[in-house]
């Protein structure tokens, strides 16, 4: 789960991590209003759960009240990856003397949480990676001891000569883990770490992405969720208990296992056609599941054809059958659609799909290949 | 012969009495796996379906039955203490198939399921079958047939595809296991090969890969350098979006790094024939 | 650093250990004004640093505010093993069911905190432990992974075969092991944890010692100190930075280093005489201490001679010299001074004594001996 | 020959520049030791008297060095972390000096030494001396002398005293050790015991200990069973009374376990010589 900017600064604040103040506005009225409390020049940013926010126009810098107020008014009107941007947060401009990076991600390699860090921060560190790999430290935590003084210390040296500064830095990267672990966190960033003419260390961005997994242990992390931030069909399926992700195609795909519903596209794609969507039921076989997952399905123009491709083992294809017939009871189908099904109960199901007006199939690839001729309008 | 399970395991159920636990114990008991206990705590002392003992805890099942493997049916929170307290309780082969384990509790897993010395295979796996001998996790048993072709995958309804595909085509399995798609697993694929090498019985092996990760790319170097017996693969998700994750499998693509493109590359550099669909697996397997 | 027994259960209650709600009072009014409020059986306890107090007769019940005040004007009156009673803890009696133990403690053989349970409660630990040892089960915590859920059952079980019961005890543990690691404990112990008829499982005593090394660590425990409580002359030694244990003899010894010290006592007690106290003025050699020392010591009127033992290695003898010079001009000895000094600066140490009156020797037997025959009137 | 450390000992200093750590780093300098370097935080890049390079991190310390030991004066609260720093930049060798390192801490420090590979002496210990060659610590480099009787100790003064009457009697000492009082330590008598054993230029050891747990009682039992050399011993605490704590050593006596009276009759039951005072241990050393 993606949580804001201003969500993770209150996270790593609490942790005791230095960050100035700031406060979000959902109209250009309320922003004016903050710069105003707050004096002085601000920065006005955008609160969406893209990247690159800078380069999309979506943090600018204002002198006055009354400019917070205009490049709020524009922030708030922008449209970042797809995602409306609806709140910005405003805070005090910082004098910045150096820019670092210091993010903190869990490692299938190392099967461990790893920092990453560089004093080359405030541009992508994927850039700083490919570019000046020499300038990224990576250092993987032994969750069994957590990140140690020393380690801390030795990253803190990697960002700074003076020792002051680096035992800020490594303060405030023992705090970052802390927060990181205590929230059930995938990754935890701080793009840029700033040094200040005064010589303080302060995080002026923060972000942080929520391990799904962990959000029954953390209700308040899971009440951060922002469902107006989000694509409204993927806020659908996840209520729903699928998971889904929209696509540029035509070919509507409803399939139980991940592995098998990647494999799906890739054969809608071997065969010509290109796919609406991902979309995994699962294992279980609620017929509710598919009711749902056919309603958010069809609620896209762009789909032409659906195509069911089931697999029966923990899941029943009777109850996959059910699912298809009720759902589409309740909302007669304007596309064609090809159902694959195969597995556990899988003369149940051919039976009630037939007794409904629905035909079948047990292949994959023919099921496939139909659906694609039918999306593209070609004969099956 | 097969790898990590066969007519000598003797499993116990971690949650036997839940809803996911009870069903499968019954499948796996019908396919002939050696059920000698279950754990529940608070039911101990009791019997599953009249003829399974119950028990409070892994040390309690592992002292009273002597069982050498474990399989665990828990919700997602309690997982990975079940994993660990099987470890502690000295049982050498793990099966983790519950779904939705945090990531971070598997980075506390890991290191203590490796000390102990015992091998896990998941979390968030289908586990695995030996056809013919025994079965530990939710593999449907009727899709297998014995022969001698390994089968190592990081996908549940994938595999089964593939597998059925194969016992169809007359192509029998030494052991199918699955690995399951979480970022932090027990078992990966290089475990599984060198399993399979080492096996009298297995003549080939089909690896089914997905996007994210390198573990395809590091299987595809160790059968280069390591293994004498011909190895297929398939990889799902050539068309995924990159950046994106695609659902529980945990397939996720940071930039270059995974993506399927990269991993077909790996294989075929490596010797690896490459199924351009998942019933190519069989032409490639009858090719070798 | 032993603390109270409200102290502790303050600890644990934060901790999110079931704990019956107690006040303290420092006299019987106090006592009857809080057994009013709670209405019903209270039991009266004497806070106190000594085990044994239920047998002293520091632990009563009373049934009315009136008995409390008379029950509580008792024990305030008490002295249990050489300590006063200043404080009584007035609580709600429990109904209670079963009685077990729960302690946790830092184990040397293992390396590690241990847990001991033992559903055997309500008794002194070690009496279980050498009656019956198989009703306790000692239990190892790996500190890298703290008490696991499943660990934390397995000692639940062991206490309560009531799935109920050993998940409540479990969650205790947890809890118990988590005050000990945060508090810097070196002993934590819950004797008896009750079931009540209505099946909850409640902490009615709490006992907890903490390490004195961490005390630096958390200023919120080392308040908790009561010096009222405490030998007066070893808080006074421990406030000048020495280790003090008064003991019953007449031969009152300075030593650096403890096993040093322990063997000069052992020495007194070969050569017939008895140590009064065990001194250990530590690595340093600040003359200061040396003052402290000397007053610590001459105040115990049982002192009959004084003798000091030092071997200087990061210790200069002359500093312990100057030390015994100032100590001595501002309160004069009334009892024979018998000095050892060898090693660093020994020879600057000797003349400084002899310039000042004293004499010294340099070989511990003899010293002892002279010592020895001093205090018990003997000829040197 | 000599145990842990020689004349190839490389060390450097963690805390050389604190008030301990400088006086004890000439102090060895003087006596012979090879200190190679020092670390403190913010001074790396400075030399410590014009002469020994100073690191801001262990890493970089042994990166630069090469050391192969490590003393550490760092106050209490520090102690620990610098402990395993030193471990886990690979320093096979490191001896604690500081007193005063909480307990809970040993706990976590322990395990994680171990897992590194190295041995820890202390904390809260004088550290060691193989006379003529290399000091580590702080026993004083003058009360010693060659020879080849090994001396182990709990204590710090107490050892300086017997080390003393021994040099004096015209008995060498190959190393003397102290192991340090304090509840969790990472090196015991038997592990120095094993290590005279093995030392061909060691004749017979001594070993001084102190009331509180089972060390002596396991050394002694470990001296009957694997040592072929002459071992004589003396107990420091028969006059201390049960259950109170005499100072920093440590010494906790609980109940029965752990008193001097205990460890004495281990002592005599298995052969090893015991002292009734601290001087008879010459005598001891001579019957042998």
């Amino acid at each position: 789960m993606n949580i804001h900017e201003y969500q993770a600064k209150e996270i790593f604040r609490k942790a005791g991590i230095p960050i100035p103040p700031g406060e979000v506005a959902t109209s250009a009225a309320e922003a004016e209003a903050i710069a105003r409390k707050f004096g002085g020049t601000v920065v006005v940013k955008a609160q969406v759960h893209a990247g690159g926010r800078g380069k999309a126009g979506g943090v600018k810098l204002a002198k006055t009240p009354q400019e917070a107020r205009d490049v709020a008014e524009k922030i708030l009107g922008l449209t970042i990856k797809d995602l409306p941007v609806k709140k910005v947060l405003v805070t005090p401009a910082a004098d910045i003397e150096t820019e670092a990076y210091v993010g903190v991600i869990v490692d299938r390699a190392s099967k461990r949480a790893v920092f990453m860090v560089s004093p080359a921060g405030g541009i992508d560190i994927e850039q700083v990676a490919a570019e000046t790999p020499e300038k990224l430290m990576r250092y993987p935590v032994d969750p069994r001891y957590g990140l140690m003084p020393f380690e801390a210390m030795e990253l803190g040296f990697f960002l700074y000569d003076d020792v002051k500064k680096a035992r800020a830095a490594a303060k405030i990267m023992q705090q970052l883990y802390s927060a990181f672990v205590s929230s059930g966190g995938s990754l935890a960033e701080i793009n840029p770490l700033v040094t200040t003419p005064a010589g303080d260390v302060v995080a002026l961005d923060a972000k942080m992405v929520i391990d799904d997994n962990e959000l029954d242990r953390y209700p308040a992390i899971a009440a951060l969720r922002d469902e107006s931030s989000e694509d409204p069909s993927e806020v659908d399926a996840r209520n729903a208990n699928l998971t889904f992700i929209k696509l540029d195609g035509n070919v509507g795909c409803v399939v139980n296992g991940a592995g098998l519903a990647m494999a799906t596209m890739d054969l809608v794609k071997y065969y010509g056609g290109d796919p609406a969507n991902f979309l995994d039921i699962g294992g279980s076989s609620n017929p509710e599941k598919v009711v749902n997952a056919l309603r958010i399905i069809t609620s896209d123009p762009n789909v032409k054809a659906i195509l069911f491709n089931i697999f029966g083992g923990i899941t029943r294809t009777d109850d996959v059958a059910n699912g298809i017939v009720t759902a589409t009871k309740q909302n007669p189908l304007k596309v064609p659609i090809v159902i694959r099904l195969t597995g556990t109960n899988e003369e149940i199901a051919l039976k009630i799909l037939k007794d409904n007006g629905f035909s079948a199939m047990t292949d994959m690839d023919e099921a496939v290949k139909k659906a694609v001729s039918l999306a593209t309008g070609a004969a099956a | 012969m097969s790898i990590f399970i066969d007519n000598d395991t003797r499993l116990i159920v971690q949650g036997i009495t839940g809803r996911d636990g009870s069903f499968h114990t019954r499948q796996m008991i019908e396919y002939g796996t050696q059920v000698v206990g279950g754990v529940t705590p608070g039911k101990g002392g009791q019997k599953f379906d009249e003829k399974v003992p119950i028990f409070n805890t892994v040390h309690d099942a592992v002292k009273e039955t002597g069982a050498n493997a474990t399989v665990i049916y828990v919700p997602p929170m309690f997982a990975a203490d079940a994993m660990m307290e099987a470890a502690d309780a000295g049982i050498p082969f793990i099966v983790c198939i519950t779904e939705g384990v945090p990531v971070l509790d598997m980075t506390k897993v890991y290191p203590f399921v490796k000390e102990k010395g015992a091998r896990l295979l998941g979390p968030n796996c289908p586990g695995l079958i030996s056809p013919g001998k025994s079965k530990v996790g939710i593999i449907p048993g009727r899709i297998c047939t014995p022969g001698n072709i390994g089968l190592v995958s990081r996908s549940g309804t994938l595999t089964y595809e593939v597998v059925f595909q194969m016992t169809r085509a007359g192509m029998g399995q030494t052991t199918c296991v699955g690995i399951g798609g979480d970022p932090i697993n027990g078992t990966n694929f290089i475990d599984c090969l060198a399993a399979f090498e080492a096996d009298p019985d297995t003549e080939s092996v089909v690896m089914i890969g997905e996007i994210g990760g390198t573990d395809e790319q590091d299987a595809a170097r160790f059968v280069n350098e390591k293994m004498t017996k011909p190895v297929v693969g398939f990889i799902a998700g050539q068309t995924a979006p990159p950046g994106r994750r695609m659902g529980h499998a945990g397939a996720i693509i940071s930039g270059s790094a995974g993506t399927a493109a990269e991993k077909m590359e790996a294989f075929e550099e490596n010797g690896i024939g490459v199924a351009k669909r998942p019933i190519d697996v069989v032409q490639l397997l009858r090719n070798n």
